[in-house]
């Protein structure tokens, strides 16, 4: 009868169910279930495929926020990188171009550079990831003083809007971008060396050091690899809504981190996987969403969105222990 | 067994434990010291009396949730329900206090709130075993929704008097804070209280000690929750009113402070001196770049280099020796 | 000219050319910076004018509290005048009590406190706004049907006023539900992504009361990213919404929160030191943008930042105007 | 005898998720009576303990407090039945000091407060026990491990105890400190304390009890009065076979070429020093705790600043200038302290075994997990480490632990192994396959620099051994010349001088 569990598939069958990106995956589905139940039109395929399309975004940015939490850092400039990215996109037009790929390119390296930036504080001034990153941010906001609102013209780029808008085989080309990232992210975070130095930074930076973990190219690595996803979702989110804005990144500094989290990744570094961080994405939109449908004043949705945070969290999120 | 030790060594034993624990945070203390000298320099009024009582005014309240994070990052945990907690206290004050509860009894359910608040999330986080950071996160809405609950736009009132006492022209603040600081000492005299670092950086060790681990836990973020609650009934008094949202830069500034202050994520690590030290820093560099004269955009820049200058010149002093 | 000093708070010797603080919240939304730039461009003529000698700006950065701590900073140095939109209905209230003793003049506009201590605040009226944006769209939609409203964040009074302004016209009708209502920050992204969750949630809305910043834009996108016919809706003069209004021949109706506002506060402040007498509190008339005028705003639209806002257009005989008028 | 045992176990059972760790155990401790309890590493001892002092609670059986049973034994009601545990794992706090740490759960007070000045004195008087000098307001981290464990026994002994249990307390101290111990285990004894010694070091076992105790596989082997057996025996008890000699025997094979050379060396506590380390040598590196001996492997290892006047590191002719370079140089770095330094104890020990590999392969290379695994079970076969592979390296034992931080680095084949207690908890067998490694590793031509605590181990594998005193190198001891007293006596040298001055 527990036969099963014994053989090696069955043993494996078993590791994977308990999970914790198994347990947000099947938190996901019957928060959707119980939804669509109580009001039809939010289970309608569009409406799901939207909630995903938006957790792409989010989804995008907690990429590079898994990779720096494993690797045992945090960044917090990352809403500050979105909108530099979204902002700063429609002031480049290359008239040259009409694909509009130089201009995306070149956003996409100034955001890594400034990953870059950041890793360099933290790797060699030995700077707290948190204070950097956060002082970077104050920098960003200072940056946005002088180029927000600068331009006069909206210089539509085709590829943005397609990015943004397209809908190739029915797939929102946000999530199509989404997948391409994912199984990359996935692959270098559990099938490269490394991936697996990060683990070992996040879990122990003083043994990692000693056993010849490459300490400041990989920080500096990781940091990089934050400022370009989340400049990858500055495209997308700019693509989504025709426009860019200051603010417009702000929701996504907690929304990665809580992703992050959802998905079984341990804030303190070492211990999680990318795979947890995307139901965690699109369980925070879901939940979103849900608490925009149901009539309550201000004051009782923000409640019921903190207690249902709570709530799947007493499901899925006992911390293991450590030390 | 025999007991050595002449009495004179052994009276000499706090002070030197108290010294030793300025090593982390000197080069804090002096980038914080430069900055209140260049204050001092460019507003010599904040020598008189209202200068001094306006300037650690506008401290105080970020003091109080520098406190109440490195409270809790001392133990291990964090909390990003900082902002909403100071908002909480800050409504129900301007809601009890000129209704029938009176202050006292505004102040009352003022710091039951915050024990009560932050004891269930201690209680959460030690007993139930979940990461700190999604249950406060959770947290926050909760709290924040109960602050609109209760006061669903700014309003409500502070008795004068109080405003007057607390904020007005004399250093009520100050004398607060140092009373607090003092309460802090005492508390870290206490078994319970010291515990908090064996807590926070040896959990397994210091259980095996005997130490009530669990306990020191809970205490801390209940401690934690008052201090915030606290802070925004100060936050009330100094704004004559309330209002549901007034806290929410709070919890990222508290983070900061504590950070810049030598405050480890991973528990035990730092002081409370050097927390406090931090939110002086960020408190200061405000007032300190106005009578510079920085436009905005110089003003994010030199905090952004201000905040990364002071964690990164002392280790590179160290690094050099 | 200060012995004659009419206004409120302005006491001691204030002599042109003056200093004057600008105690702003947050300078980085694009809002604020054309805000800023109308600031900047009357300060330079009135420097010209001999009238003024400097601009002292201040960001708060979003926080109420750091306000407080820059205004009293305003007040250690001493400006003549404090220019300012407020953080907080309630917060800077007794700190503004303590620049009025001082002899400052106070300019608070936009966000206003709730406080006479300030020699004149300036303002369009907010529950004027939620009533004639809920009038037009009543209107539209044949005083009768379902409806959506957005608003601005919780917790905040210019949202709450302009939600209570719309009361009385929306119970005048019964037959007009609000099917759902939702709070997000003026923003459009937020707007889009609430919007279409309630569109999917709610099959049949018939108009869309949007109470400002660029919640209209979220809305329209959300509409016409389902394919959803679009319906009648209200909204403010973002750039982005009335090129859309254009574009999708929208039905609507849009007022404003002019940027000059910020250049009127300076030439009011200027005025107060000089003596002359402003009134308390100056109501600006909400522009209105229909379809009669909007071309006449997006022939503009070059002028301003595409996220920006596309005002009406101002001068000094309107400044004087509105002085004089109240 | 007629008194009922102070503490002791009967029946006890324990599995961690369903593995048994010990089956039906009995144990009793008798006043005046040092009880030694031995096994191989993972047997079971340090449980068995945890069990005896409330740590964990046991799945079945019963602990029994002056012969009565106790219903449910916590860390804190072992404290007030007088039972104090010192700990392999240490239970300090880094950022308290000596005192506050020493006193931690049972601090003096006075009006609810902690009564700084009796703590003081009590602790002065712990530390002065076990001959620790440092200032009480020293914080512990500051310590080096030695230390360290130093104030964990002063711990102990601050509670007072009636039932003293220690758990390995001698894997990181030298014979001096060593000494000190057993002669205050000897005095505690006779004031009629019950004390229950862990140890791998057999001859400080036959030394100091009267009694053992045998766990194998978490099975009690043997429950007999030490009288009339030897450390031979021992080990024929515990691991069921007749022992072979603890030390291999060797052939020098020490050439003249130098591994490492260098000259003016100073990192850390370290200065001025020149040493030259030939391939083919072990080179051991001994002297009091913390003397500055681990800075020694640190600087040459690229881990902390170091400067040198001249230095050729096989072949390179600048000291690297970090682990990365130094690992391309040769050179591998095993750590003491194996719980903060060498390995990541959440993650499997698979991952712990192949770590240096990922530091040194391409970084977007793919990694294959059969090949990962195919290499950590040879290792594994090799160093004797039992059991599922996949288990987070925090479940191992503490001696296990240990072999692990050694093995990761043996499919390198480095050019010079610098080694920091690398036997620390260490059971005999294992010691002896370490041995045994490290001579065949010198045979073929390699550099191994021994930094040991355990002085036999440096009389007896070394080509030399050079005694560290207060950051200097005062004596280089050959072969020929080396005794246990002979590095005892140069490692205390220059103190005999200034009581002789
Ligand atoms: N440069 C400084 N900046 C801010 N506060 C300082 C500074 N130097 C000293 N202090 C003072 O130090 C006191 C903080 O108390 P104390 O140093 O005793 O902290 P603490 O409680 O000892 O921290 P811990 O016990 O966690 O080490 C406060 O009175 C604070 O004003
Ligand atoms: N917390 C735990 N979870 C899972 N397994 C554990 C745990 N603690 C110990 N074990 C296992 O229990 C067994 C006994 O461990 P224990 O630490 O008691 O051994 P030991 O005899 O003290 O060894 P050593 O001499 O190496 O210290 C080992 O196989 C170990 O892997
Ligand atoms: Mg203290
Ligand atoms: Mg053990």
């Amino acid at each position: 009868m527990t036969a099963w569990k014994e053989t090696v598939g069955g043993r494996r069958a078993l590791t994977i169910l308990r999970s914790r990106p198994f347990l947000t995956v099947a938190i996901v589905a019957a928060v959707w279930i119980v939804a669509s139940f109580v009001s039809r039109g939010f289970g309608a395929y569009g409406h799901l495929r939207y909630l995903v399309e938006l957790a792409a975004v989010i989804g995008l940015v907690a990429a590079g926020q898994t990779f720096v939490v494993i690797a045992g850092g945090i960044d917090l400039s990352v809403a500050a990188i979105v909108t530099v990215s979204a902002v700063s996109l429609p002031l480049l037009s290359w008239q040259a171009d009409p694909t509009g790929l130089t201009a995306v390119l070149a956003v996409l390296a100034l955001t890594t550079t400034i990953g870059l930036v950041n890793g360099l504080g933290v790797a060699l001034l030995r700077v707290h990831p948190m204070i950097m990153t956060l002082a970077m941010a104050t920098f960003l906001q200072g940056l946005l003083i002088i180029i927000a609102g600068g331009s006069a013209v909206t210089a539509e780029n085709p590829l943005v809007r397609w990015i943004g808008n397209a809908r190739p085989a029915g797939i929102p080309a946000g999530v199509l971008l989404w997948v391409a990232v994912s199984v990359i992210v996935l692959a270098a975070m559990h099938a490269t060396s490394f991936g697996a130095r990060l683990f070992a930074m996040g879990a122990n930076p003083l043994a990692a050091t000693l056993s010849g973990v490459p300490f400041a190219s990989t920080t500096l690595a990781v940091y990089g690899i934050s400022g370009f996803t989340s400049g990858l979702a500055g495209v997308l989110v700019l693509g989504m809504n025709g426009q860019g804005y200051v603010g417009i990144g702000d929701p996504y500094l907690l929304a990665s981190i809580a992703a992050v989290v959802l998905g079984g990744t341990s804030i303190l570094g070492g211990l999680g996987t990318y795979a947890g961080t995307i139901p965690g994405a699109i369980l925070l939109v879901t939940i979103t969403a849900l608490i925009t449908v149901v009539n309550a004043s201000p004051g009782w949705r923000s409640i019921l969105f903190g207690s249902l945070i709570l709530g799947l969290l007493l499901l899925s999120g006992r911390e293991q222990a450590r030390r | 067994m025999s007991t050595v030790g002449s009495s004179r060594q052994a009276g000499a034993l706090y002070w030197p434990v108290q010294l030793r624990r300025n090593v982390g945070v000197r080069g804090l203390f002096a980038v914080v010291m430069a900055f209140l000298v260049a204050y001092g320099f460019l507003f010599p009024g904040l020598f008189t009396a209202s200068g001094f009582a306006k300037f650690t005014q506008s401290w105080f309240p970020l003091a109080l949730v520098a406190m109440a994070q490195a409270i809790l990052m001392l133990t291990g945990g964090i909390s990003l329900a900082i902002g909403a907690m100071v908002s909480l206290g800050a409504v129900i004050a301007a809601t009890t206090m000129t209704g029938p509860l009176g202050v006292a009894g505004g102040a009352t359910a003022v710091a039951l709130t915050g024990v009560g608040i932050g004891g269930a999330t201690g209680f959460i986080v030690v007993k139930l075993r979940l990461p700190a950071i999604v249950v406060t996160l959770a947290g926050s809405f909760i709290i924040g929704g109960a602050a609109l609950l209760i006061l669903p736009r700014p309003g409500g009132a502070i008795p004068e008097w109080l405003s007057d006492l607390l904020a007005g022209n004399t250093p009520a603040a100050f004398v607060l804070l140092v009373l607090i600081v003092l309460l802090w000492k005492l508390y870290l005299a206490t078994p319970l209280g010291l515990s908090l670092y064996a807590a926070g950086e040896n959990p397994v060790g210091a259980y095996r000690s005997g130490v009530p681990v669990d306990g020191a836990r809970v205490a801390a973020y209940a401690i934690s929750g008052l201090l915030c609650t606290g802070a925004g009934l100060f936050v009330a008094a100094q704004t004559g009113s309330g209002d549901p949202i007034i806290g929410t830069a709070f919890t990222l500034n508290s983070i900061a402070a504590a950070v810049l202050g030598g405050i480890g994520f991973l528990g035990g690590q730092g002081t409370m001196r050097g927390a406090l030290a931090g939110s002086l820093l960020l408190s200061l560099m405000i007032s300190v770049m106005f009578f510079l004269g920085f436009t905005p955009v110089a003003q994010y820049v030199a905090q952004g280099l201000i905040i990364i200058g002071a964690v990164a010149i002392p280790q590179f002093r160290k690094v050099q020796r | 000219s200060q012995a004659n000093a009419a206004a409120k708070c302005i006491k001691g010797d204030r002599k042109a050319p003056y200093t004057i603080g600008w105690a702003n919240i947050y300078s980085v939304p694009t809002w604020m910076k054309q805000t800023q730039g109308t600031i900047e461009a009357e300060i330079e003529t009135l420097k010209k004018q001999g009238l003024v000698d400097k601009l002292v700006v201040t960001d708060a950065q979003g926080d109420a509290n750091v306000q407080i701590q820059q205004i009293q900073s305003m007040i250690d140095s001493d400006v003549d005048a404090i220019i300012l939109i407020a953080g907080s209905s309630t917060a800077p209230a007794r700190v503004l009590a303590a620049a009025c003793a001082k002899g400052i003049a106070i300019i608070n506009f936009d966000s206003l406190v709730d406080t006479d201590q300030v020699t004149a605040k300036v303002n369009t009226d907010s529950a004027q706004w939620g009533d004639q944006a809920a009038k037009f769209l009543i209107d539209a939609i044949g005083g009768k049907g379902k409806i959506l409203v957005l608003n601005g964040p919780a917790g905040v009074s210019v949202s709450d006023d302009r939600r209570k302004g719309a009361d009385a016209a929306l119970k005048a009708h019964p037959e007009v539900t609000v099917v759902a209502e939702t709070n997000t920050p003026y923003n459009v992204a937020p707007a889009q992504e609430a919007v279409t969750s309630l569109l999917f949630a709610n099959s049949e809305i018939d108009g869309i009361l949007s109470l400002g910043g660029a919640l209209s834009a979220g809305a329209v996108l959300a509409l016409d990213k389902q394919g959803r016919e679009q319906v009648p809706i209200t909204g403010e003069n973002a750039r982005q919404f009335l090129e859309l209004w254009k574009e999708k021949g929208l039905k609507s109706w849009a007022t404003m929160q002019p940027n000059w506002l910020g250049a009127f506060a300076t030439y009011t402040a200027v005025q107060a030191l000089e003596g002359k007498d402003v009134p308390a509190f100056v109501k600006i008339p909400l522009p209105v943008i229909d379809n009669s005028n909007i071309d006449q705003y997006l022939a503009r639209a070059a002028d301003f930042p595409a996220d920006g806002y596309i005002y009406s257009p101002y001068d000094e005989d309107l400044f004087k105007k509105l002085l004089a008028e109240q | 005898m007629a008194t009922a045992p102070l503490l002791a176990a009967r029946g006890v059972s324990k599995s961690f998720f369903g593995n048994p760790v010990l089956r039906d155990v009995s144990i009793a401790l008798q006043p005046g009576r040092v009880h030694a309890l031995l096994g191989e590493n993972g047997a079971g001892k340090s449980t068995l303990i945890n069990l005896l002092s409330g740590a964990l609670r046991p799945d079945g059986g019963a602990i029994e407090v002056d012969g009565r049973p106790v219903w449910r034994m916590t860390p804190a009601y072992a404290q007030q039945a007088g039972i104090a545990v010192v700990q392999q794992e240490l239970s300090l706090t880094a950022s308290l000091s000596i005192a506050e740490n020493i006193g931690l759960g049972a601090y003096p007070r006075r009006f609810g407060l902690l009564d700084y000045p009796e703590l003081a004195v009590r602790a002065r008087a712990a530390c002065d026990l076990v001959g620790l000098r440092e200032p009480l307001s020293v914080p512990v981290g500051h310590l080096s491990l030695g230390r360290r464990q130093m104030v964990e026994i002063a711990k102990a002994l601050y509670r007072r105890p009636r039932v003293l249990i220690l758990d390995e307390p001698t894997s990181s101290l030298s014979a001096t400190e060593t000494k000190v111990l057993t002669e205050l285990l000897e005095r505690l004894r006779g004031e009629g304390i019950a004390i229950l010694y862990i140890s791998h070091r057999l001859n400080e076992v036959m030394a100091l009890c009267q009694h053992v105790t045998i766990l194998k596989d978490g099975a009690c082997t043997a429950d007999r009065s030490l009288e009339g057996t030897d450390a031979g025996g021992l080990v024929r008890l515990m691991v069921g076979r007749d022992p072979g000699d603890l030390f291999p025997q060797w052939q020098a094979s020490v050439s003249t070429a130098n591994a490492i050379s260098v000259r003016n060396f100073s990192a850390g506590l370290m200065r001025d020093v020149d040493l030259d380390i030939r391939t083919g040598e072990v080179l051991g590196i001994g002297g009091l705790v913390g003397q500055g001996q681990e800075d020694l492997l640190l600087g040459l290892y690229g881990a902390i600043p170091a400067r040198t006047a001249s230095a050729t590191i096989n072949g390179a002719s600048s000291l690297p200038s970090g682990v990365p370079k130094a690992n391309a140089l040769g050179l591998a770095y095993v750590p003491a302290d194996r719980k903060r330094e060498g390995l990541h104890l959440i993650h499997s020990i698979i991952t712990n075994m192949m770590l240096p590999a990922f530091a040194r392969l391409p970084a977007l290379k793919l990694r294959s997990r059969r090949a990962e695994r195919e290499t950590a079970r040879g290792l594994a076969a090799q160093l004797g480490i039992k059991g599922d592979l996949d288990r987070p390296a925090q479940a191992l034992s503490g001696g296990n632990q240990q072999k692990v931080a050694l093995a990761k680095w043996m499919p390198h084949h480095p050019l010079a192994l610098l080694l920091n207690d690398p036997t620390r908890g260490v059971d005999v067998e294992t010691k002896r396959e370490i041995y045994m490694m490290l001579r065949n590793f010198a045979a073929a031509g390699k550099a191994v620099v021994l930094l040991s605590s355990d002085t036999p181990e440096l009389v007896h594998l070394c080509d030399r051994v050079a005694v560290v005193r207060e950051g200097h190198i005062v004596a280089m001891l050959e072969r020929g010349a080396l005794s246990e007293e002979a590095i005892v006596s140069a490692a205390m040298g220059a103190e005999q001088r200034q009581v002789a001055a």
